[in-house]
């Protein structure tokens, strides 16, 4: 309760910055920016909620199993994705030679895999941020 | 600066002065007609958007004509995580960290 | 002498990369503080990068997000740009591993200084 | 030799570029050098702007601001001056 | 389905192991599971690559070429399946499934407790694909990396041990081969600047095209990726790093960093210097005589520093200096055999230091002793730990009917060849030297008087994955049939201008 | 061909049986090692007899693509003659000297080790094959060297190692060049270097190998492990460093010119005219320093130094003579050597004296010892009754015969040195008669005295009928000219 201003400030402000990080993530391949930046965005979202509201309610927010998840998973999304035109009998990592529908030039959905990857690849990026962030926070015991 | 500094700093400055020499004769900064500005960026330019239906070309680049190095980007961040995690993390949580 | 500062000018953003670099290697190399040393090599990694970007750059060309307007436009080469987003992730990469680093030494150590380090090493070994 | 604002603009922020790494070999304090740190990843983010590359402009940024962090962080666990 | 294997059987060399270890993390509790996973993971790869070297040495040393994503190659990133990716990989497999083997069930005392071992198997499949990658890319900046995940793995697999030293050696590892990197991805962005291709066989041909307009550009390319290369693979006044990194890591990492990691540099650098640069380049630019010069400073130099250790992690990883020493010579004798011989002392090492390390460990682990002249007797306990070590020595030092002769015997028809004698003494007093500071350990261990206190042999893993390591030695000395005559194709390709 | 592989396998099988039965008794053991060495000396006989019948044995393959090949000629015929006969003359001594030492099962593994590898340098048919056995012999010998386990025998056994690989990295440098030259190591079919006729560097190549098997043959500069690894047991020092390891040196030079170069193209470098004064150098120089030497070991040792040169001189002579000379020179001086050197653990174990000056009245204590010692030394000296006379007669003859009569000289010279240097030890063992009891009692010493005597017999025996050795040293001129 020490801070109440910034608290409340951060409240108000990193919903937005997190809206603002999705963003760059889904718009990487229409405009400037990408997973990778939208992904530190986001991690730093949840780095700056941590360093106001304090490390236990940062570590409630995001426990240490879900970013071993995501970590794993997230990564392993990108090969999957890439299998993808394996089981389609394209080579790895193939999009449109697997027969994939690369939709409407300029739109959200258009690109075909690449929007999925960008996703998991930026909400891997944020979790590693975080899972950086808070293994040099911690305290060895 | 001190004493032990000065032969690096000698050595380095031989290096700078033979990395300048090499820099001046590469081909002038900014020009349309340099070797980088090949068929290979001409066929991203005019192809990308076809091939891949992204608009922006770096990410049709970095997620689909070269997805693999991509792929090996987020393994590297991997990577580094399981780094951390290994050199910090030494003493283990019973039932594998709650 | 004249022709090569010339030729510099003309490629000057190589020219401040190649300094650049020239700068980082030698905090590396004769910085004995650990931070100094990750900065130094911040600093080089992204001079390379800074020549890639040049590289792949046309004067007065045109971002390479195509112009639905515009497709014709003389748009620079986007591949220098990609990798060079591989290359920033790399270099984000090390600096957290080199930063675990330096906290498990300071932990064991005391001290963020690789010559003091050495030195206490040296004593632990021959005692 | 034809060189446009854009260049000069260029110029002026390598030059910074250059002295703020120099700076940061020489400043003793080590959050100081960080927080030059983040200052020359800012400008270099610029300087990638200019060089009509804004895809690494953001994530130079976002990457800068991210090790800044980290690298406070890691100072307020040691020590924060060179010896 | 096995179609689609089989057509898809370079990228899935590669890919394998790396998605085995994304999915390591969250079996931790399970460590039986863990272990299983990269024994089987290892055993696969080796059967892939197996597979791949006979498709290769079936149709004639014809690389197959396999375009990631569909696209071909100036455009997209093609990974190419030749002689010397066949058997570098090979080489891997081999090397890395009894250093798998070794590590199971054994790594409590040097890494931690489960979660620690599985972030520590996570790693070393890492640093396998990054290898397996190494081999069988053909893309300038996809070496770059590989290399990248091949270093952070390594320094990672150096800092997970328990010793208070490792972060140390680990901090001053990732400081030199982050410079190291650095310095590769400059050359390959002044090769990238003149050539404006990064697919390897476009720019090797259109650098052989216009270097005459660059030669300072060439020359400083050259540099930036030998000396880049030279930091990662230890060449010798550039390996500082080395001997406290591989001697502060747990055993299978040092076996596995010295057996395999330093070759994967010099694997990325041959293919640097030979497809990109090409054999005409290299020689017009005398960058051969530097190599070979290196080289011999490296085979004398190392073999002296590694006499005075007297711990004995530390002395094979001097011993490492010197013998990475021989594979630049090879090189810089830019002859066939001279290329024969190097590839199959880089192969012979691989397992022969891998057999050192673990055996050192296995040693270590048991008696707790890590200096040489503590180890009085170990021999008798420790019979057939002590017996792999012997033979992995006596073939390190090059005597015929284990691997080390072959590659040696190559290499002096090649310095005979190139017309260096002096190659020819070196690598003969290299060979001497090795000798001089491996076998006083065997005697220590076999002919002193005083017994250890108390040890015996390692479990039943451990056991298999140094009998096979020997084994393989011997396998190497007597019958390398296929393995030699891949590296022979090997080292013809690497001369052949395409 | 199964008699070539069970001569060089029975001393392997027996080291490893040895070796398996940690347990067994003392008795048991040398049962089995005589039986090993007894099997692998029969064995080799049969081998030599083939050869000398003018059958082929031959057996060939490859090691990682180079050919091997096993493949007796005369030479090789005749040294595994000597080697098998004198290692089992050794193993009986040793069953005697060794009663009461430690580390029994560690000797006797690798005694019949070595065996097997001696046997190999024999036979081989190729240069790989004898680089192969000639590197194995170092490292099969080398812990016998080291028995004593005193921080002089590591030392010792360093030196011994050091210098032997380096010996063998200059042979292997020779092998490679050869190889390149000619593309075949196999020296069976007449000299390898013969198609290729006087080319620069032939002589490099001459000087690597003489260089290379120098160290094991001990020629001057290279000689000084020799007296260092005195400190072995003595019936390693007799055998090992009087004949089977420094043979294995000569053995290889002799090889080398006759086979590899052929005396044709040998006779035609330079380097070979130089070789021979290095060979007389070695003579006159060796049995010097070996007068000088008080602990007798060590004298015996400088002395090996100067008389392996005088099989090495023969051989330079390139001349049919000279080389009779050398090899009769190999089988009777092994004769007199081992007799030497088991006289001299003999004395050591029965009156614990090492030293010559304190030698006076041995010879009441030790009379048949001695006497079978002072036959040795009268047969070093080169007089007629003993073998050596024959050898010395066509070593001269042969040096004569090349033109060079000064080196003859050198041989008298050097006999008359001889005498010097143990004559007066005899003397002195005889001269003053104390009250000392006869000490040539008990089983240990009658398997030591046992061999000693039976050599010094055999070595009268060929001096009065040099006929039993002639056949073969004929064979070997005939083969080679």
């Amino acid at each position: 309760m020490r801070d109440f201003i910034l608290k409340r400030v951060a409240a108000l402000l990193l919903p937005f910055i997190q809206m603002y990080g999705l963003y760059v993530i889904l718009h990487g391949h229409v405009s400037p920016g990408g997973s990778f930046a939208g992904g530190i965005v986001v991690g730093l979202a949840f780095i700056a909620f941590t360093t106001i509201y304090g490390l236990e309610r940062g570590r409630a927010k995001v426990p240490e199993k879900v970013t071993t998840l995501v970590e794993s998973y997230g990564t392993l999304w990108y090969g999957m994705m890439g299998m993808v035109g394996v089981f389609k009998g394209a080579p790895f990592l193939a999009n449109k030679m697997a027969g994939i529908d690369l939709g409407e030039l300029g739109a959200l959905s258009s690109g075909g895999l690449i929007g999925l990857i960008g996703l998991g690849v930026g909400i891997r990026v944020a979790s590693t941020m975080i899972t950086l962030f808070f293994t040099m926070m911690e305290e060895e015991p | 600066m001190k004493l032990r500094t000065l032969p690096i700093l000698f050595i380095l400055l031989l290096a700078a002065y033979v990395v300048l020499v090499a820099v001046a004769e590469l081909p002038p900064y900014g020009m349309s007609g340099n070797p980088v500005q090949n068929q290979v960026s001409e066929g991203y330019i005019e192809n990308a958007w076809e091939e891949t239906g992204v608009l922006n070309m770096i990410t049709a680049i970095v997620l689909d004509y070269r997805a693999y190095d991509t792929m090996f980007e987020t393994i590297v961040l991997f990577t580094a995580v399981l780094a951390v995690i290994i050199t910090l993390k030494t003493t283990e949580k019973e039932g594998g960290g709650k | 002498m004249k022709t090569l500062l010339d030729s510099l000018m003309v490629n000057y953003p190589y020219f401040a990369a190649m300094i650049l670099f020239i700068i980082g290697a030698f905090t590396v190399l004769t910085r004995s503080n650990l931070f100094k040393k990750l900065i130094g090599i911040n600093i080089m990694e992204s001079a390379i990068f800074l020549m890639f970007i040049a590289a792949g750059n046309i004067r007065g060309g045109a971002v390479p997000i195509l112009d639905k307007a515009n497709p014709k436009a003389l748009y620079i080469n986007p591949l220098p740009s990609a990798l060079m987003l591989t290359g920033i992730v790399v270099s984000v990469s090390v600096t957290a591993f080199a930063l675990a680093l330096i906290i498990k030494l300071y932990q064991f150590y005391g001290t963020t200084d690789a010559r003091r380090i050495a030195e206490l090493k040296k004593e632990v070994a021959s005692r | 030799m034809g060189f446009t604002a854009v260049d000069y603009g260029t110029m002026v922020m390598l030059l910074i570029l250059v002295v703020a790494s120099l700076a940061m070999y020489f400043i003793k304090d080590l959050l100081h050098a960080v927080i030059v740190y983040g200052a020359y990843t800012l400008i270099m983010a610029l300087v990638w702007l200019q060089m009509n590359t804004p895809d690494i402009a953001i994530t130079e940024a976002a990457a800068g601001i991210a090790m800044t962090v980290l690298m406070m962080v890691v100072i307020s666990r040691t020590a924060r001056k060179e010896d | 389905m096995t179609a689609t294997i089989k057509s898809n059987l370079p990228v899935f060399v590669v890919i394998m192991p790396l998605f085995v270890a994304f999915v390591l993390p969250t079996f931790a509790r399970r460590i039986r599971l863990v272990e299983g996973l990269v024994t089987a993971t290892t055993a696969l790869g080796f059967l892939g690559a197996g597979y791949l070297a006979s498709l290769i040495l079936i149709q004639n040393g014809n690389p197959i070429n396999y375009s990631l994503g569909g696209w071909s190659a100036p455009w997209g990133i093609e990974i190419q399946v030749s002689n010397l990716s066949c058997f570098f990989l090979l080489m891997v497999a081999g090397v890395s499934l009894p250093i798998a083997l070794f590590a199971a069930d054994n790594m409590t005392h040097e890494v931690g407790g489960p979660q620690q071992t599985t972030r520590f198997y996570a790693l070393y499949l890492l640093l396998g694909g990054a290898l397996a990658g190494m081999a069988v890319t053909s893309d300038l900046f996809n070496v770059f990396v590989l290399v990248e995940v091949a270093t952070l793995s390594c320094c990672g697999l150096v800092s997970s041990s328990n010793h208070p030293w490792a972060s140390e050696a680990a901090f001053n590892y990732l400081i030199l081969a982050t410079l190291g990197s650095a310095l590769i991805l400059g050359g390959i962005g002044f090769l990238y600047i003149i050539t404006g291709h990064l697919n390897m066989e476009f720019a090797s041909h259109e650098l052989n095209r216009v270097w005459q307009g660059y030669p300072h550009v060439v020359w400083i390319a050259a540099s930036f990726l030998l000396v880049g290369f030279g930091v990662k693979s230890a060449l010798f006044p550039l390996h500082v790093w080395l001997p406290d990194a591989h001697s502060a890591a747990p055993s299978p990492a040092s076996a596995i960093l010295s057996g395999l990691a330093v070759k994967g540099y010099a694997i990325c650098l041959i293919k640097v210097l030979y497809n990109v640069f090409g054999i005409a380049l290299i020689q017009d630019f005398g960058i051969h005589r530097i190599l070979t010069l290196l080289g011999m400073i490296a085979i004398i130099a190392g073999s002296v520093f590694a006499l005075t250790q007297d711990k004995l992690k530390r002395r094979l990883a001097f011993s490492t200096v010197a013998q990475v020493g021989y594979i630049f010579l090879g090189l810089g004798l830019a002859n066939s055999q001279s290329l024969t011989g190097m590839l199959f002392h880089m192969a012979s090492h691989a397992v022969i230091k891998s057999g050192l390390f673990l055996a050192a460990g296995a040693i270590i682990a048991t008696t707790g002793k890590n200096r040489i002249s503590e180890m009085a007797g170990v021999g008798r306990k420790m019979p057939i730990t002590m017996a792999v070590f012997t033979i992995c020595s006596v073939s390190l030092v090059g005597i015929p009917l284990f691997s080390g002769f072959v590659g040696k015997w190559h290499l002096l028809l090649g310095s005979l060849e190139a017309g260096n004698r002096l190659a020819q003494a070196v690598i003969i007093v290299g060979s001497v030297l090795c000798a001089a500071y491996l076998f006083p350990i065997i005697r220590v261990a076999y002919f002193e008087p005083t017994p250890v206190a108390d040890c015996r042999d390692p479990g039943l893993p451990q056991m298999i994955a140094l009998i096979m390591l020997a084994a393989w030695v011997i396998i190497l000395g007597v019958v390398p049939g296929p393995f030699l005559e891949l590296a022979k194709r090997a080292a013809i390709d690497l001369l052949v201008m395409k | 061909m199964t008699d070539l592989v069970l001569a060089l396998a029975s001393g392997a099988a027996g080291g490893i049986l040895i070796a398996l039965m940690p347990r067994a008794g003392d008795r048991l053991r040398n049962i089995v090692a005589l039986i090993f060495s007894a099997a692998g000396t029969l064995f080799s006989w049969r081998v030599a007899g083939a050869v000398f019948a003018g059958r082929t044995i031959r057996i060939s393959g490859e090691i990682a693509g180079l050919a091997w090949s096993l493949h007796p000629d005369p030479l090789g015929a005749v040294f595994g003659l000597i080697v098998s006969t004198l290692w089992l003359f050794a193993g009986v001594y040793s069953f005697g000297y060794m009663a009461e030492e430690q580390k029994q099962r560690t000797y006797y593994t690798y005694f019949l080790l070595a065996f097997s590898v001696t046997l190999g340098v024999a036979f081989s048919g190729n240069l790989l094959a004898l680089y192969l056995f000639y590197e194995l012999l170092t490292f099969a010998t080398y812990p016998l060297v080291i028995h004593e386990r005193n921080s002089e025998a590591m030392k010792a056994g360093s030196k011994y190692i050091i210098y032997s690989l380096s010996g063998a990295g200059a042979i292997l440098i020779a092998i490679i060049i050869v190889y390149s030259w000619t593309g075949n190591l196999d020296f069976t079919g007449g000299p390898l270097l013969a198609d290729c006729g006087l080319r620069p560097g032939l002589g490099w190549v001459l000087a690597l190998f003489v260089a290379g098997f120098g160290v094991k043959a001990a020629i001057m500069p290279l000689h000084r492990w020799l007296p260092a690894a005195m400190c072995a047991p003595t019936p390693v020092s007799a055998l090992l460093h009087a004949v089977a390891v420094v043979y294995s040196g000569v053995y290889g030079i002799v090889r080398v010119v006759y086979s590899v170069f052929g005396h044709e193209l040998a006779g035609q470098l330079h380097l070979s005219h130089i070789l021979p004064w290095v060979a007389a150098f070695t003579i006159l120089v060796g049995v010097i320093i070996a007068t000088q030497q008080d602990v007798l070991k060590r004298r015996l040792a400088y002395h090996t130094v100067s008389q392996l040169s005088y099989i090495l001189l023969g051989a330079f002579t390139l001349h049919p003579w000279g080389l009779a000379g050398a090899i009769c020179h190999m089988i009777s001086y092994s004769t007199l050597k081992v007799t030497l050197f088991f006289g001299a653990g003999i004395i050591a174990k029965g009156t614990g004296k090492v030293r010559v000056s304190e030698m006076s009245g041995v010879g009441w204590q030790l009379p048949r010892t001695m006497a079978a010692f002072g036959i040795a030394s009268l047969g070093m000296i080169g007089m007629l009754p003993l073998n050596t006379f024959w050898s010395k007669y066509y070593l001269m003859r042969g040096s004569v015969a090349m033109g060079k009569w000064q080196l003859a000289l050198v041989l008298i010279a050097s006999g008359l040195i001889n005498a010097f240097c143990f004559i007066p030890t005899v003397v002195a063992a005889f001269a003053e008669k104390g009250e000392q009891p006869v000490l040539e009692k008990g089983s240990a010493m009658g398997l030591m005295l046992a061999p000693t005597l039976l050599l010094a017999g055999i070595a009268l025996l060929i001096g009065l009928w040099p006929g039993l050795v002639w056949p073969g040293v004929d064979a070997v001129v005939n083969w080679f000219f």
